[in-house]
């Protein structure tokens, strides 16, 4: 697919007390931005399960962002600093499973900064958009499609992808 | 069982409907969304209007749903709102889902089919998720009548008396040995000038002496624990080194005492005091407090001066530290802020120029009771000044400082120029970059000192130097500005210079923030729950903010804030009960396997390990729902309501329409 | 053992001979060990950045990336020239800050078969490692003869602490480095509040008459305080004020005679080094008259607690210090 | 008499290490002999596919399956299985999620084909591959094709039950063999369609005796890196990362007793999507720092992440191969 015209689907998670209403507030102040996030609303970062992005990646999202309050400043005191070690491991994982590091990303965003939740979606958007889809177990159908729809590569003799056992 | 879910699709007039096909979004939800339980989906002009209310209403009767979904606006505008009208037709309120299609749609995109297809993923979402919804209800906790105010200025005696006064107790903690706060310090207060100890005095002998106060000085907050209605607080009450019992504040052991000590807090390092103090002569209480540090007994071992010429016997130098604890329901946080350090801005010349004073160095300059029994001098202690200017802004609307406008040095500044020219004839320059002079009678005081001709100049003052480059100014101060007004640099020689400095948040208070569990801004004041309609409360339940300690604030509105929270404390009082959110975690013992890795998770100290039962328990009354612990359970054995590892799931499988490709494939 | 990468600059070996000789003089007391950059290059001084920006960050990242491949084993470039310090601590941060530049300037250091990895050197000032690095009780060790009865103003020049790329100053408007250095070395520091005010830079061959206003005030105000000599850390300042300042007089009708030294110049005595160890008797207005007041009769003390004049009036608030403004600055 | 219940066992893609355990039930062996008809079980006694398929739908009363599902043989036998069997039984950690034969789907299938018929380790000059048929005089000869991925046996066929472990405990295995007995006697119930068994409700620290503290990490380290390691205290709070937080119990935390740490053989607990991420919200959750750069210090002290939380449950997990492994690769 040509990446110029790949419209990502992006799975956004906020937080209760900062990001989500920052989302709030661009929108109440009408900033346009990218149409592409679609925003899940927890209490906390620190609520963010890592088989939460799992499964939106391995569901068909191209990207998942993930937001929370800066530093400092968690509604819940620190929760947001957890957050933040479970995203490092997290990408570290998934990078051992193939997938970019800038498909998941962590964005600080207070109550007040409407403008920069807005930007940083854009900001996101485009550089999912660069990546391309993801596609997850899709793209190519999923292995049980493999057999169940006798791809050539596997029953096709003559094919050079003949992978005997 | 198959849930029977209702979607409601609000139009807002135009500011969904102008942008997203509503129509087409709620005929899509009944068609697609019909295999997961939708049996009805309207849209309707204004969902929140009570005839939207009594739609939903009458479908829940009616046609027995059991969930409902409204797309509309931000559930932190309505879904309160859409909660009620489900509980009035007896559908449990935590069964609605709000899915934000105007903040997170309508009002931020332009193209309709773009916005329209968003607005249905959205709307799918959401019915994922109500699906697993479970009914929830709402934790009644009960509230200990007893209130604790921290901090005993002016906004936290103020608050303490409302309280006190309605009849409750009030424990009232103050680090220093007295109450009275930075107001204490003043000599007249803007715009009336009234005599600032006037005023206080009766204020603090009333909360001294009133029955309902239980008056705590020279103490501190060292540990909160619980939730609102059931705070746990430890207060570490120093040692003052005088028996209270005894002392009958006759100040003779100060008279004796050899030892003198600059007064850094009350006198703000310009006048002296003993090393055993009271503060100020109206000291509430009138007890004084030994200073261990400059004690020459506690330093050498030998003196004991205040105790030889103590008449009652009252000195007692094996006093010890003592830890209260106390429970209360309520708390107040009035813990005021710090003056800005000065010395920061070295272009300015505090602590290298020797008449270069901070505000609270000219208070002190002006009291009447201060170390120069209100005689404006430079610091020679003699030669009275015959310019003097005041500069604006110390500190604040400074990138390099504080980005923020402190409040009160406009009218501070316009004070300081008013009694330098009422007791020293001298002619006063203030230096400004804009006037702020809002509120009631302030712009007259500021009109009034215009027509005693001090001299206003616009602009960021530069320097301060004693560097002269002509004969008028050797010997002098001189102030290096852009008069931005007639647009030319000017150098303006004084004999004085008065830095109206800025407010600072505590320097502690990130830490007193985390004690109490509150949260501060970018600037370091205490964060309030909304900064128009809840300027008192915070987002933790039973913790209040008055007082500078919110953001810079001057006297009278210090003094609105303290009532205002009297008044929340009240409210909760008087309710005998608190309603918390049923958004909590919970442990399945079965499950937990003790291995405490959460245990270190939880700043609210509702995880307990159970050494007996090798397993951790989390105390739904001290859970604040963040559902860390949830997200953290290695073995899945920590559930959230509310917020469920069940509903999540369902939402990104909704908001990504696996939930239609699902059932297509069936 | 103090190690670093030394960034001479042209002035070193000019106008500023007398501040390489009297660096030369106090490199083994405190035990510095200064490699010099091979082939180093001129920094551009203060103009060049002003005419071609790319090409002018390329001449002074060269500098950058020639210390960075010198094998060594330390990452510290130090400057005793404040405009040089300024140039290389300035290419350092915007390379890194601002990405584009970088590359582009790596492309022009390419053709030198070069590349500079912004943030891999630091670059600090000699006063800086002075005074942090060897400290100032290394530096009081060293002192053989306190130059106790000399009257000096530190005049630290307007290049070395602003913008300050990476906090390494105790303020921006009134750092305070020199002033402890030269208490360290024994002497009588005068407050000087012009101690960050512009010498006149380049205006001396552009418009005599600024450079003059800007010369008098400095020299003005260092006699008006009593002080027998200015002292400075940088080639451009010493040079002004020293060169200049017989123009000066004429211009104003006045009378001056301030000499100028560099602050290595006075370590290097204290140190016990001969006049002419340290490169003295080359400045213009002669600094003689002002040593005689530190002649050899001055007997060595240990270095005598400030003396205080018993306060009159009202106390002073506490002196500002580094430490303290680093704590705030934290917040 | 009435015959006895049939029973069958077999093994796809594992290693037999199962098939060892159900023999280290020692006497228990005999019991499954005097209460079943063993109708197929290749590595015990000879059988052929075709007698299988033969057999009416349904006459197998339990299958314990091991091994997951690498190739279209191994697929085929799974479903013939499922046809003939009134229990599916994924046995041992390859058929309930994959287990170390799963991790093969970090890599491409024909990279590992490669890897195997192709590098230093083998002597293969002319670039000699197997094919998958191959026509001799008799006719023409097939050999199993391998599938893109491993799949645990779930994702192939309906599984009644899931018995984890590698191999499941032998105790376990016992106890199961005992309560099918009795519910062939009529005297138990079977559990809940879908249940795992022969196993505990909750995690392996449930069953270890180190004691245990509120953790905080400044490192990870590997055990072999820890002189000397406290033989009482919880392996992870000595900065080893040890999976045991999140693996099922059932095991009687075997390793950590002896002094090893937890590698997740039992899988994940109940109710888990994902045992990765329970892995990686565990470890996160003891880091001790608060930067980026401070993190992500602690978190190199684990060399391969993905292999630490994924080593038996790739193939179970929600991504279930590396994004490399889902591409049909053309040409080698």
């Amino acid at each position: 697919m040509n990446n110029e015209t790949f419209e990502p689907t992006i799975i956004g998670f906020t937080c209760n007390w900062c990001s989500y209403r920052a989302s709030d507030l661009a929108g109440t102040a009408r900033m346009k931005y990218a149409p592409n996030v679609r925003l899940i609303r927890l209490m906390c970062s620190g609520r963010l399960d890592p088989t939460f992005v799992l499964r939106a990646l391995s569901e068909g999202a191209d990207g998942v962002m993930i937001t929370g309050c800066h530093p400092g400043e968690c509604h819940y005191i620190e929760q947001n600093y957890k957050a933040l070690r479970r995203y490092l491991l997290l990408k570290r994982v998934l990078a051992g499973m193939g997938i970019e590091p800038g498909r998941v990303k962590l964005v600080w965003a207070s109550a007040a900064e409407g403008a920069k939740f807005a930007a940083e979606t854009t900001l996101f958007v485009e550089e999912i958009r660069k990546l391309g889809p993801l596609n997850w177990g899709r793209a190519d159908s999923g292995p049980q499609t493999v057999d169940r729809e006798v791809p050539s590569t596997v029953h096709n003799p003559s094919s050079e992808m003949e992978v005997p056992a | 069982m198959t849930e029977r879910v209702g979607v409601y699709v609000c139009h807002c007039g135009s500011n969904i409907a102008g942008t997203v096909d509503v129509v087409d979004v709620a005929n899509w939800a009944a068609e697609k969304l019909g295999r997961q339980g939708v049996i009805i989906a309207r849209e309707y002009k204004f969902m929140c209007s009570s005839l939207g209310q009594e739609l939903i209403e009458k479908d829940i009767k009616e046609l027995g749903l059991t969930r409902v979904v409204v797309a509309a606006c931000s559930p932190h505008l309505h879904e309160k709102t859409f909660r009620t009208a489900a509980k009035n037709a007896g559908l449990n309120p935590y069964l609605v889902e709000l899915a934000s299609i105007r903040e997170q749609v309508s009002w931020v995109h332009s193209d309709k089919a773009v916005a329209t297809a968003k607005a249905k993923a959205v709307v799918s979402g959401a019915v994922s998720r109500v699906i697993e919804n479970r009914p929830l209800e709402e934790i009644k906790v009960p509230i200990n009548p007893n209130t604790l105010v921290v901090g005993g200025g002016i906004a936290g005696i103020q608050s303490a008396l409302e309280i006190a006064n309605a009849g409750f107790h009030v424990y009232l903690v103050e680090r220093e040995p007295s109450i009275g706060g930075h107001m204490a310090q003043f000599d007249k207060t803007f715009p009336t000038l009234d005599c600032s100890a006037c005023i206080l005095t009766p204020r603090m002998v009333e909360a001294g002496t009133h029955p309902n106060i239980t008056l705590l000085t020279w103490s501190e907050v060292t540990n909160v624990a619980g939730y609102v209605g059931n705070f746990h607080v430890t207060i570490k009450k120093k040692a003052r080194f005088i028996n209270e019992e005894l002392c009958t504040g006759c100040g003779i052991c100060q008279e004796k005492c050899p030892k003198k000590v600059i007064d850094d807090v009350y006198e703000a390092g310009l006048g002296y005091r003993k090393a055993v103090y009271t503060p100020f002569a109206q000291a509430v209480p009138n007890f004084p407090v030994m200073d261990k540090e400059n004690c020459t007994y506690f330093i050498k071992g030998t003196c004991k001066a205040c105790e030889k010429f103590c008449p009652t016997g009252a000195i007692d130098f094996n006093q010890q530290d003592e830890m209260l604890h106390i429970d209360v329901g309520n708390i107040v946080l009035a813990t005021g802020y710090d003056l800005f350090d000065a010395r920061r801005v070295s272009n300015y010349g505090y602590g290298r120029l020797p008449n270069v004073f901070t505000s609270l160095e000219f208070e002190r300059l002006s009291n009447a009771a201060g170390p120069t029994s209100g005689n404006i001098v430079l610091r020679d202690g003699k030669t009275t000044p015959k310019s003097v200017g005041v500069i604006h802004c110390v500190g604040s609307r400074d990138k390099n400082f504080n980005n923020y406008c402190s409040v009160i040095c406009c009218m501070q500044g316009l004070k300081f120029a008013h009694l330098v020219h009422e007791r020293t004839g001298a002619t006063v320059y203030n230096f400004y970059i804009d006037m702020r002079t809002a509120y009631k009678a302030y712009d007259e005081f500021y009109q009034r000192v215009l027509e005693e001709g001090t001299l206003f100049v616009r602009g960021k003052v530069a320097e301060v130097t004693n560097a002269a480059r002509n004969e008028r100014e050797k010997g002098k101060l001189i102030i290096q500005v852009e008069d931005t007004l007639a647009g030319k640099q000017r150098r303006i020689p004084v004999d004085m210079v008065i830095l109206s400095s800025g407010l600072q948040p505590r320097k502690d208070a990130k830490e007193v923030g985390k004690m109490f569990g509150i949260s501060c801004s970018m600037d370091g004041w205490f964060t309030e729950k909304h900064p128009k309609l809840d300027p008192v409360s915070t987002m933790t339940e039973g913790i209040y903010i008055v007082g500078c300690a919110q953001g810079p604030k001057d006297i009278p509105s210090s003094v609105a804030q303290g009532a205002a929270a009297s008044a929340r404390v009240l409210d909760k009082i008087l309710q005998k009960e608190v309603a918390l959110e049923p958004i909590k975690a919970s442990v399945n013992k079965e499950m937990c396997s003790g291995c405490r890795i959460c245990n270190g998770l939880c700043p609210f100290n509702a995880i307990a390990f159970i050494e007996d039962d090798k397993v951790t328990e989390i105390n739904p009354a001290l859970c604040q729902g963040c559902g860390t612990c949830v997200a953290a359970c290695p073995a899945g054995a920590i559930s959230g309501t509310g917020f469920s590892n069940e509903q999540i799931i369902a939402q990104i499988d909704g908001l990504l329409l696996r939930n239609l490709e699902v059932q297509e494939a069936v | 053992m103090n190690k670093y990468l030394l960034y001479p600059g042209c002035s070193m070996d000019s106008s500023a001979k007398a501040y390489m000789e009297s660096l030369n003089s106090i490199v083994e007391p405190l035990d510095l060990h200064l490699e010099e950059i091979e082939d180093w290059n001129c920094c551009g001084a203060t103009e060049y950045l002003g005419i071609n920006l790319i090409p002018a960050y390329s001449l002074i990242a060269r500098n950058l990336a020639l210390a960075a491949k010198q094998t060594s084993d330390t990452r510290t470039v130090v400057a005793p020239c404040s405009a040089c310090y300024l140039n290389l601590a300035k290419a350092d941060y915007y390379m890194q800050e601002r990405p584009t530049l970088g590359a582009k300037v790596n492309e022009a250091l390419a053709a030198g078969g070069l590349e500079y990895k912004a943030g891999t050197l630091d670059v600090r000032h000699l006063i800086d490692v002075l005074v942090y690095d060897v400290g100032l009780d290394a530096i009081r060790k060293a002192v053989i003869h306190p130059l106790s009865g000399l009257k000096v103003v530190p005049y630290m020049g307007c290049m070395l602490p602003r913008p300050d790329y990476q906090h390494r100053w105790s303020d921006h408007e009134h750092p305070t480095e020199l002033d402890d250095l030269l208490r360290a070395l024994g002497a009588d520091v005068i407050d000087y509040p012009l101690t960050t005010s512009c010498c006149g830079g380049h205006m001396t061959q552009i418009g005599p008459e600024t450079a003059f206003e800007l010369i008098h005030r400095l020299v003005s105000d260092a006699d008006e305080r009593g002080a027998q000599m200015m002292v400075t850390v940088c080639p451009m300042c010493q040079m002004n004020i020293d060169a200049y300042q017989n123009e000066m007089n004429h211009f104003f009708g006045t009378n001056f005679h301030m000499p100028i030294l560099f602050f290595t110049q006075l370590m290097g005595l204290a140190f016990g080094r001969k006049p002419n160890e340290v490169g003295i008797g080359v400045e213009l207005v002669s600094a003689r008259n002002a040593l005689a007041h530190i002649g050899v009769e001055v007997p060595v003390t240990e270095e005598p607690a400030a003396p205080r004049k018993k306060d009159e009036g009202l106390p002073m608030p506490r002196r500002w210090t580094k430490h303290e403004g680093k704590k705030e600055a934290v917040k | 008499m009435t015959a006895k219940p049939k029973f069958a066992m077999y093994w796809a893609a594992s290693c037999g290490g199962c098939e060892i355990a159900v023999l280290n039930t020692h006497e228990k062996i005999l019991d499954v002999d005097a209460n079943f008809d063993v109708v197929f079980w290749p590595v015990a006694m000879d059988a052929k596919y075709k007698d299988v398929e033969a057999m009416e739908d349904g006459s197998i009363l339990l299958t314990l399956f091991n091994g997951g599902i690498r190739n279209d043989e191994n697929e085929h036998i799974a479903k013939l299985l499922r046809q003939k069997s009134k229990i599916l039984v994924a046995f041992g950690s390859c058929a309930c999620e994959g287990c170390i034969p799963g991790l093969a789907n970090l890599s491409p299938v024909g990279d590992i084909v490669h890897t195997a018929f192709n590098t230093l380790t083998t002597d293969n000059p002319n670039e000699v591959y197997p094919r998958t048929s191959y026509d001799v005089p008799e006719g023409e000869l097939h050999i199993p094709t391998l599938s893109r991925m491993v799949r645990p046996l779930e994702q192939v066929v309906d599984v009644d039950y899931f018995m984890p472990g590698c191999p499941p405990e032998s105790h376990q295995i016992a106890a199961v063999i005992d309560l099918v007995i009795k519910v062939v006697k009529g005297e138990a119930e079977l559990p809940p369609k879908g249940s795992v068994i022969g196993c505990g409700d909750s995690t392996v620290c449930d069953e270890c005796p180190r004691a245990r503290n509120v953790k905080f990490i400044k490192e990870f380290k590997r055990i072999q890196d820890i002189a000397p390691i406290d033989p009482t205290l919880c392996l992870l709070e000595q900065g080893v990362p040890c999976n045991g937080p999140a693996t099922r119990s059932g095991c009687n935390a075997r390793c950590p007793q002896a002094g090893a740490q937890c590698i997740g053989c039992y899988g994940p607990a109940d109710g888990v999507l994902d045992y990765g991420a329970r892995l990686i919200t565990a470890f996160s959750s003891v880091i001790d720092a608060n930067t980026p750069e401070e993190i992500d210090h602690i978190l190199d002290g684990i060399p391969d992440p993905t292999g630490q939380v994924y080593r038996f449950n790739l193939a179970g997990s929600l991504l279930k191969a590396n994004r490399e492994a889902w591409k049909v690769v053309n040409g080698k």
